[in-house]
């Protein structure tokens, strides 16, 4: 039974037509995946659909019956809940609230409140206090809050944007033991995701979108053939890595590092690391959640202190005491979350591309435009980032595009070590294999790429070793072939019982 | 703390509070600078750091109430405004703390002396100047401090009650200077730009006309125009000087009564009879008078 | 395990300390107070005096924290409370309503002026630095004309030359030495009510969490179904009311209506909001910090002028035991001393 | 492709409209004034006797809004006015040191506290409203004190009777009447060049990307390298420095430093900043704007006063022009009277 109806949905913004005669129906107990490019018009469909957008051209039906959705709480009264892309939790609330926000009684109830928390988190394997702030929490468990969040109202489609950007594989079988629960009950799921090999094992159909049409559909998931759709050409390699290849000089050396934790803004404590990346290498860093990954990268590139520990970059004593000396080292570091570490989003592509390479534009005091403006035009084509313009609102591109604005800030820098944490997350498969052919390219002209990444195959294929953190300490190290999924993982959970 | 108290009962230091309503202005710093003066006369008088409500009612009752709590010999208080202090005064009366309402008055008979010029009069006497510089009649402009301000209502109903001795003085304008010099200038040079004919500034304090005085200088028509102020500062910057240069042609002392409430405090607090309403006069500054009067008052190199 | 335990213990004691923390500056205010002039600082009286004098700024402070919890800010409310004293002066003066006619009526104006200041910075929307600071210039300048810029005594006298029933009775309102009962200074009781009123309005009700919600997350709490026009309206409305509210204990305190009444109280407010912990950049903030900073701010004072501290330092000190007691009042004071890196 | 071309046309189109809409506000004023008062508005002395009224607090708001752009607030701007124009006033009539040496003094004094200022809310980490309304009362004590609260006039005569020459050239910082040449006022010209100088900064180099930076996502800016601590203590060191600047500025246009000047100065140079569309979020404005939004408050001063409009009105046309124009100067203003969606 048809449970939702779009048809002929269109929407345009300033500039851009994001969508144009979409149609799109979901039945009773159905996961539908959508699927597209960086820009393709997913989340802005889904969007409309949970009433973020006041207007829009097209008909919704719901139930059979024509729905007005033109605000978040209508949607919400059709049985509407949507996880959206971006995180959207209140940092100085607790979970509790967050989950109830728009939905408490007049006066809170904080007992049942806090239970039904409890049972939801309980749910999803989070093992966290319901008066707990968001923001002590990390970014995986926020990603887990907003589908708690979700799954607390009384849904009949629930739309999931992107739910597993942030996950490690573990937390990803709890979501889909999850929404096969819901299933069972018969919500209709539309789940979006690049990663098609997730496609496969959750989906039930797949419709794609392309420009903001609707390309076609499919119940099977035929790789190659979904890729075709999407893009619209046929793909180069997904992981383009010759083998073998790191003959450079060592040009990172790390030593004992330790790095004091903060329980109070969620962060891991680093432990007595020790690692080396040479120049023409590309070196992964695997671990679950929390495991310390991004917290080592960050300490590499002088943002969290270290309080033992040597680091060596080029054969030189490396202390950085902020990202700007790093910078001025060579270091750059493609943080976790775009929008919060690495974008100033009301501002332009050109203004975020060039920000930190500003000094090379200097003609005297003043910063050469000309000069800024080509040679962020030749990075942001090289990278094939999909903008109106240069002087285009950064906050208004899709995800995968601000991901490459992001990239073209870093290389512009022309760095020796380039840090990337979660470099694809949220990235379209075609602009995926551009970033993995991007890391080679970067390794083959002999720059030291350590990347920390929560897809074990991207890792496997694209690195010549991977180290495995988990609480903190390096628990192994495999060289490139030398390890499956299930050897990685087994060390990313080997938890030690005692500690200081 | 308890006062040590001598043989006969009477003690042999007194303290005394006083309670200033806005120390920034000119004047009111000059009679804090002439209190101290006076009050050095009389070693058994101690006065406390004087206290500044900043213009704030709120502010100043809570300052008179400090001083009940300290246990003042006396208070001296120069209100902001005369209904907010009345309770307040009548606490301190009510803890028997002789009053002294120095400047501006309360609405309560319950305090030992009131010592005060009077704006209505000075306002008269500044108007009856006004007559006396135009009498042929003109037009007059006038620089009111802030509206509400109980010395800018009677400043105002004084000189206007005097040039209705002669109809041809017409006041063509009256704008809110708020007692600033910055203020008036702007205001001022409009006034030159929208009336041909200006006769005399009347500035409810002095350097609101010297501000009248800058714009109209820097129009070229500084000599045309004739200027009276209020205030007759002994200080480099006030109204005295200002008159002695010819930038004003007349302002009005308006007296501190500083000397008077010194007397006063010291007469109350060895038991002698003061007389409760001390309204003082004012003194015409002009260019003849101008340099003894800035003698007189100068206390600059005296404390 | 072990690990767990002992991280949870020091959160725990930490966020203890955190809310200990919050009031280090002022028992260190109460310190100096009781040491420099003890019992003549600590007693009923003067704290009574003190915090009497300041209340009908930290009624607006309520206010005023409950509008830079959703990320605005309010800098009409001296101008509100001036025309609400205005308006209870001359009600009491020209038509001797009762007491407790006059507040709902001084709260309504409040109100609708506030409502105004909501409804600019949602529907037309303008920033609300703009809005109230347009709104104290137009209030100010109404107050100023209704009034003829004359103030208004709320002492009258009948004709037998004593005071009417209605002015005794509104002299409870706060006239320093009239209490309630005899015993009860209202200005401080209706500080304090108040201040527990906003207190479980924020902490208890969903309307305090959509206010959260709206400053700490406005795209968030859109998504979520708050209504965000609705609770900025809401807040600013709210703000006016209090300031309403508080306008016939500013009347009663200074047993007249100025027109100038009330003049940049709205800085005190804003100031007591900030002390206490409240973040102008919104979602954070409690109405228990923003009473303790109308703590700080009164005490200071009381404490200086009981100190006889020349007003000239005065200014000077204040602004430096602001600096120490917002430093000592940080929840990582201790690790910020320690010189912990940056979160 | 058709579709790109109409497309990117209207863009063009509407970010030019966007442009003229920022001039707006100020083209209804001026269209006012000329035909109300048509000559006697719209002519040079009428016009340089506005602006150069406000250029002190004109100059104020250029500093202002460099902080305003980092997300923070300067409230203590009026004050190091205040304590600039007195340092001119002394450095004059005590040491009669030549004007050409006093500007950099001021400068030096004001860029001092404004660094603390800066220091404050960096390292101190201190929120700067609360940061700099503690400098704001900790500098008018000290202006107050050395002053011994008694203004200090700046025609000092010499022996001769007649203004020492170091007095007399003092008079071209801004005594009305006095001008460079014969005929520019320095007041005017000052706050021309500032404006022009620090729209250079922010537009073309890299420190005016970073200042924009650091307001639009600090922690973005510092991990793209910017000094986000260097940045914000710079912004509160030029809002200083500028402060310092004004100071001969507000002391010549009088004729004296009063221990009072530059009192609340701090609301207006916010106000034109807002006004002239910074975001005090931070990371949103421009000194273009900021000029435009100075004029737009002297200017309306300026007509309301020839108009010869009661003080008391004043103050309500005044609160209601500044909505208006504001309202005027939304660049989706078209899209927003047709009730478009929010963007
Ligand atoms: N608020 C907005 N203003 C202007 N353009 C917008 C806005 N939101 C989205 N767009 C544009 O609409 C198009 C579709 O964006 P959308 O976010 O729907 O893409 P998506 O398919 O979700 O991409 P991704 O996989 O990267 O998340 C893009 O070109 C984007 O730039
Ligand atoms: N509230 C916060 N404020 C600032 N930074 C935060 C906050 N929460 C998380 N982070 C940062 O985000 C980073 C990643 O946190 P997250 O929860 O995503 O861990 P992860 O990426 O899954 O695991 P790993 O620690 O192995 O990278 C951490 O380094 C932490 O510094
Ligand atoms: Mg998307
Ligand atoms: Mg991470």
């Amino acid at each position: 039974m048809t449970v939702l109806e779009m048809r002929a949905i269109g929407k345009s913004f300033p500039g851009v037509r994001a969508l144009d005669g979409v149609n799109l129906t979901v039945g009773e107990g159905e996961v539908v995946a959508l699927l597209g490019e960086n820009g393709a018009g997913k989340s802005t469909l889904m969007n409309i659909l949970a009433g973020v957008f006041k207007d829009y051209e097209g008909e919704i039906e719901i139930a059979g019956e024509p729905a007005r959705v033109h605000s978040p709480k209508e949607a919400a009264r059709h049985g509407i809940a949507m996880i959206h892309q971006e995180l959207n939790l209140v940092p100085e609330l607790s979970i509790a609230d967050n989950i109830f926000l728009g939905r408490e009684r007049a006066i809170l109830d904080r007992k049942s409140m806090e239970a039904r928390t409890a049972e939801l988190l309980r749910g999803l394997g989070l093992d966290l206090s319901p008066r707990r702030l968001i923001k002590q929490c990390k970014i995986a468990e926020r990603q887990l809050i907003e589908v708690a969040k979700a799954l607390s109202q009384n849904v009949r489609v629930l739309v999931m944007d992107e739910p597993t950007s942030a996950l490690a594989d573990a937390e990803v079988q709890r979501l889909y033991g999850v929404i096969r629960d819901l299933t069972a009950r018969g919500v209709a799921v539309i789940y979006i995701s690049h990663r098609l090999e997730e496609l496969e094992e959750i989906a039930d159909r797949v419709v794609v979108l392309r420009d903001g049409r609707h390309i076609g559909e499919r119940s099977t998931v035929d790789r190659d053939e979904l890729i075709q759709m999407m893009v619209g050409r046929p793909l180069g390699e997904m992981f383009p890595r010759a083998n073998g290849g790191s003959e450079g000089d060592e040009l990172l050396r790390v030593e004992g590092l330790s790095v004091p934790g903060d329980p109070a803004v969620g962060r891991t404590a680093l432990r007595g690391i020790s690692l080396t990346v040479r120049a023409g290498e590309i070196v992964g860093v695997a671990g679950l959640m929390g495991a310390g990954r991004s917290e080592l990268l960050e300490s590499i590139f002088g943002v969290h202190r270290p309080s033992e520990g040597s680091i060596s970059l080029a054969g030189a004593p490396y202390r950085p005491k902020s990202p700007k000396q790093a910078i001025d080292r060579g270091v750059a570091l493609v943080a976790e979350d775009r929008k919060a570490q690495s974008l100033v989003l009301g501002n332009s592509v050109v203004f975020n591309a060039s920000l930190s390479s500003l000094g090379r534009y200097l003609r005297l005091w003043r910063v050469d435009r000309r000069r800024e403006s080509a040679a962020v035009e030749r990075q942001v084509r090289d990278l094939r980032v999909k903008t109106p313009g240069l002087r285009f609102t950064v906050g208004n591109l899709s995800g995968g595009n601000q991901q490459k604005v992001v990239l073209a800030k870093w290389l512009l820098t022309e760095p020796s070590l380039i840090l990337m944490d979660e470099p694809t997350r949220g990235i379209d498969v075609g602009a995926k294999a551009e970033i993995h052919a991007l890391m080679s390219e970067l390794a083959a002209s002999g720059k030291a790429v350590l990347v920390a990444s929560s897809e074990l195959p991207e890792l496997l294929a694209m690195c010549d070793r991977i180290l495995v953190l988990c609480e903190g300490r390096i628990t192994a190290e495999f060289p490139r072939g030398g390890a499956g999924q299930e050897a990685i993982l087994e060390a990313a959970m080997a938890r030690q019982q005692v500690t200081t | 703390p308890t006062p040590s108290a001598s043989a006969g009962g009477a003690k042999d230091k007194f303290v005394v509070g006083y309670s200033q309503s806005n120390n920034a202005e000119p004047y009111r710093a000059q009679l804090n600078l002439q209190l101290k003066h006076f009050l050095k006369k009389y070693p058994d008088i101690e006065l406390l750091p004087i206290a500044d409500a900043k213009q704030s009612s709120a502010t100043q009752v809570s300052q008179v109430q400090n001083f009940i709590t300290q246990k003042v010999d006396a208070l001296i208080v120069s209100p902001t405004e005369p209904a907010p202090l009345t309770a307040a005064v009548e606490q301190a009366c009510a803890a028997k703390i002789p009053v002294i309402v120095l400047d501006r008055t309360v609405n309560t008979d319950c305090f030992t002396a009131f010592i005060g010029g009077d704006n209505v009069l000075i306002g008269k006497k500044a108007g009856e100047e006004a007559v006396k510089l135009l009498p042929d009649g003109g037009n007059v402009v006038e620089l009111r401090g802030i509206l509400s301000n109980q010395p800018q209502i009677d400043r105002d109903k004084g000189f206007r009650e005097a040039i209705a001795a002669n109809p041809k003085i017409k006041i063509i304008a009256d704008r809110e200077g708020k007692w600033l010099k910055e203020q008036a200038t702007p205001i001022m040079q409009q006034w030159l730009a929208q009336h041909p004919k200006i006769d005399l500034v009347y500035g409810h304090n002095d350097p609101m006309a010297l501000g009248a005085y800058l714009a109209a200088q820097a129009a070229g028509k500084a000599e045309q125009i004739k200027f009276i102020g209020i205030d007759g500062l002994a200080i480099p910057d006030g109204g005295i000087r200002a008159v002695q240069l010819g930038q004003l042609s007349s302002t009005f002392i308006y007296p501190t009564g500083a000397q008077e409430a010194a007397d006063t405090v010291n007469k109350i607090l060895h038991g002698r009879q003061v007389d409760k309403q001390q309204v003082l006069g004012t003194t015409q500054v002009s260019k003849d008078n101008a340099p003894e009067l800035y003698k007189q008052y100068d206390l600059s190199g005296q404390n | 395990m072990t690990l767990a335990t002992t991280e949870s213990r020091t959160r725990r004691t930490l966020s203890a300390l955190g809310a200990a923390q919050a009031y280090i500056g002022l028992v260190l205010i109460l310190a100096v107070g009781i040491a420099t002039k003890g019992e003549m600082f600590l007693n009923e009286t003067n704290l009574t005096n003190a915090v009497g004098a300041f209340a009908s700024r930290g009624i607006l402070a309520v206010g005023v924290t409950l509008v830079i919890l959703t990320g605005g800010i309010d800098l009409s409310v001296g101008s509100l409370l001036g025309i609400a004293s205005m308006t209870a002066a001359m009600m009491l003066s020209k038509y001797s309503l009762e007491p407790w006619q006059i507040v709902p009526i001084c709260m309504v104006v409040g109100a609708f002026f506030g409502f105004l200041n909501g409804a600019g910075t949602t529907w037309l929307r303008i920033q609300s630095f703009v809005m109230t600071l347009a709104m104290l210039s137009v209030v100010r300048g109404l107050d100023r004309q209704v009034s003829d810029n004359v103030s208004v005594g709320t002492q009258i006298a009948g004709p037998d030359g004593k005071l009417t029933p209605q002015a005794e009775a509104f002299q409870l309102f706060g006239t320093p030495g009239h209490n309630l009962f005899d015993r009860v200074y209202y200005p401080v009781l209706a500080f304090v009510v108040v201040c527990v009123v906003f207190h479980l309005i924020l902490a208890k009700t969903r309307f305090g969490r959509h206010v959260y919600a709206v400053g700490g997350n406005p795209t968030a709490a859109r998504l979520s179904g708050v209504n965000v026009t609705a609770v900025t309206i809401a807040v600013f409305t709210l703000s006016g009311l209090l300031a309403g509210f508080a306008g016939p204990i500013d009347a009663a305190y200074s047993a007249s209506a100025d027109p100038q009444a009330g003049q940049s109280y709205e800085l005190d407010a804003i100031a007591a909001a900030v002390i206490g912990g409240a973040s102008l950049a919104g979602g954070k903030g409690t109405i228990a910090g923003t009473f303790v900073g109308a703590l700080i701010l009164t005490l200071l004072d009381n404490v200086l002028g009981l100190n006889a501290v020349s007003d000239n330092w005065q200014l000077v000190i204040k602004g430096l035991i602001v600096v120490v007691a917002v430093v000592l009042q940080r929840p990582d004071l201790f690790k910020f001393l320690r010189g912990g890196s940056r979160s």
